[in-house]
């Protein structure tokens, strides 16, 4: 089979060198070898399961060779069916001999009758398909329709777990997880600004702070912020001229009392303590 | 083609229906026109697109005379014709369809709290959540159908308190509402663990529908400001 | 029918109008939800969302009698019910009518190959049509909607089958598969066997969406592929 194709493509070869006018080949025309080998046959005009494969087998070869000359370009197709026919051809030409196992040459033009029958017969009902009345085309559904409302119900779905689950975890979480600031008892200094006022205006004599305070301190908790805040309002009386203020030694009780103008405060006479500030 | 016309022919032959032979060309026409047009036809359209020569008003009036009593009828719109389904039916073109749907976790927590501590109030249910509460949670609940609006606290701002409702005891199961857990079966079952402080109470609900002393009743106008779209009716 | 002779007995026997007072309720129903619905509707569709009780069979047989000679007809297509308008009133409707995309000479017969064959490998219609089929070819008849890989042939290479849509015998109106023209001549040929060249297991082509013995199906991904742009999803 092979030395036949050779020997075909080489009369090709040869052949393309001389200037005979050309046959006119289309061959874009065609839905691959089939459907020129289809077209060819009908050239025969007779049926197709009456057609010679040989006389088609040299028509396609000629085309290929036509075609060839003019330097086209084949798809692949169709020279693999230019191959096989070419093999077909030696095969019915030359009595069939050896090799029982093979498909005969008459079986195999058979094949490729039936081959070509079948694809005119799909040619055939696709034309009919296409000439059915076509949606869209032909016939038409409702222009407008009407569509189904969907009414949708939500549902929804809980178990009882996971509410008893929702509800124990937020109380426990609020339960131990909320940090109560309490709010914080503090004396402010306005506070104890106003209070020392209002207390030495009652005594002129020497006093000592923390008796003062005491009437205020109801709650222990507050003392610390009494005597902060209280003390520092005393210095800032003592600055302006208001207030005098002394204290024996360190941590010893703190004595003010309404600021008395003139010379230093007397001392030791009345057994005060001596060392007074003044600012 | 030709066998469409050889169908109808063998229809109108078996079926001498003189109605249906006599019927004039011009309804099939205006019939065809009008089914699958995308949209409504006035009488201008209608009568350019059929054959010179049609009575366009007798075949449209006989039309709709024809389809009045069917499924589908001709109607006239703003002065254009189309079909239309029969009003009676619109309820065929619907479909219910049940969405399953998952509560929020925030729902969730708020169902938990109005039902245990119903009647409760919006504020007074962002207390025990220690966090504040979008309006949607809410809504979401009075869609379940679990919760309603009961009343108004006789309270500055006459907040709305909220209840659980017959829904609620039987979606979850319960039998009535004081059979929801109490502080020592959440914490037998492990829902509660034992570090809790003290003083920590789990409040026993009930639901009796009647208005406690410091509600008062809603008005008929407190369902229909959206507040409570769902909420059921006849439900105290 | 039987019932549809008897009922039109009873009508032809009285006056003109009570025709339509005697319809009965389940043509109207039916005409409304054909009329309204965008597809067609195969008969349990119908059935679900009729009252019980009713004879869809004979209801439909009834209606599809009735307006057998109107402009619009309804006309079963695979299984499914469906009005449209009259085949001979494509002239009226040109304004209607979207201009299809014109299928290449390769792409048609393709569509036929697989029609008539399926399911049918891309092997199997490259050895009818005697060429290699170029991508593209497939591409363009999946994009149309008409056929769908439906599985994967249990053979070397596990090659995609192919086969026809409920699209495919809507547009061409069919009412089944087994409608498809020249269908009988083609299988009386012989045509149809692949006795000479094997290949083609199927002697009828077979939309059942249940994949055959020699097929297996899809997984997910060979849909995303692009090779399936269009499959219709519902489709079984």
């Amino acid at each position: 089979m092979s030395a036949e194709i050779i020997q075909f493509e080489s009369d090709v070869v040869v052949e393309r060198a001389s200037d005979e006018p050309a046959l006119v080949v289309d061959v874009e025309g065609f839905e691959g070898p089939l459907d020129l080998l289809l077209t060819l046959a009908r050239q025969q005009k007779v049926d197709l399961s009456k057609i010679s494969i040989l006389a088609l087998a040299d028509q396609y070869l000629n085309f290929i060779e036509a075609a060839r000359k003019l330097r086209l370009e084949l798809a692949a197709d169709y020279l693999v069916m230019a191959a096989w026919l070419a093999y077909l051809k030696s095969r019915l030409l030359l009595p069939d001999s050896d090799s029982p196992e093979a498909q005969s040459a008459e079986e195999m033009a058979a094949a490729l009758a039936f081959r070509l029958k079948r694809l005119e017969a799909f040619r055939e009902v696709a034309q009919k398909l296409l000439d059915r009345p076509q949606l869209g085309r032909d016939v038409f559904a409702r222009g407008d329709p009407e569509p189904i409302a969907e009414i949708k119900h939500p549902q929804y779905s809980a178990t009882l777990y996971d509410l008893l689950t929702a509800y124990a975890v937020q109380r426990q979480k609020q339960a131990l997880g909320k940090v109560r600031f309490a709010p914080r008892k503090v004396w402010s200094l306005a506070e104890a600004r106003s209070a020392i006022e209002r207390l030495i205006g009652m005594s002129a004599d020497w006093s000592c702070l923390d008796d003062y305070l005491i009437s205020y301190v109801v709650e222990p908790e507050l003392a610390a912020s009494v005597r902060a805040s209280s003390f520092a309002a005393t210095l800032e009386l003592v600055r302006e001229g208001v207030l005098d203020l002394q204290q024996h030694a360190a941590f010893a009780p703190i004595y003010v009392r309404k600021h008395v103008p003139g010379p230093a405060p007397a001392k030791g006479a009345d057994a005060t303590p001596s060392a007074a500030v003044k600012q | 083609m030709a066998s469409v016309a050889a169908r109808r022919m063998v229809v109108e032959n078996e079926e001498p229906e003189p109605k249906d032979v006599q019927r004039p060309e011009a309804m099939r026409l205006l019939e065809a026109l009008l089914f699958a047009s995308k949209e409504p036809l006035d009488d201008k359209t209608l009568a350019a697109r059929l054959p010179a020569g049609v009575d366009l008003k007798a075949a449209l009036a006989a039309l709709q005379a024809e389809y009045a009593a069917r499924g589908v009828n001709l109607v006239r719109v703003g002065g254009k014709w189309s079909f239309r389904t029969a009003s009676d039916l619109s309820w065929l073109l619907t479909r219910e369809a049940v969405q399953p749907k998952k509560l929020s976790r925030a729902a969730l927590e708020t169902l938990a709290v109005i039902a245990y501590h119903q009647p409760v109030t919006r504020a007074e249910i962002e207390d025990v959540r220690g966090v504040s509460m979008s309006r949607g949670t809410i809504d979401v609940l009075l869609e379940t159908g679990w919760i309603r609006p009961r009343g108004r606290r006789k309270a500055p701002g006459r907040p709305i308190t909220y209840g659980t409702t017959d829904a609620f005891v039987s979606h979850f199961g319960l039998e009535q509402l004081s059979d929801l857990p109490g502080l020592d079966e959440l914490k037998g079952s492990g829902l509660l663990d034992g570090r809790l402080p003290p003083g920590f109470a789990v409040p026993l609900p009930s639901d009796d529908p009647a208005l406690h002393e410091d509600e008062e009743p809603l008005e008929p106008g407190d369902l229909d400001l959206g507040l409570a779209p769902r909420a059921e009716p006849g439900e105290d």
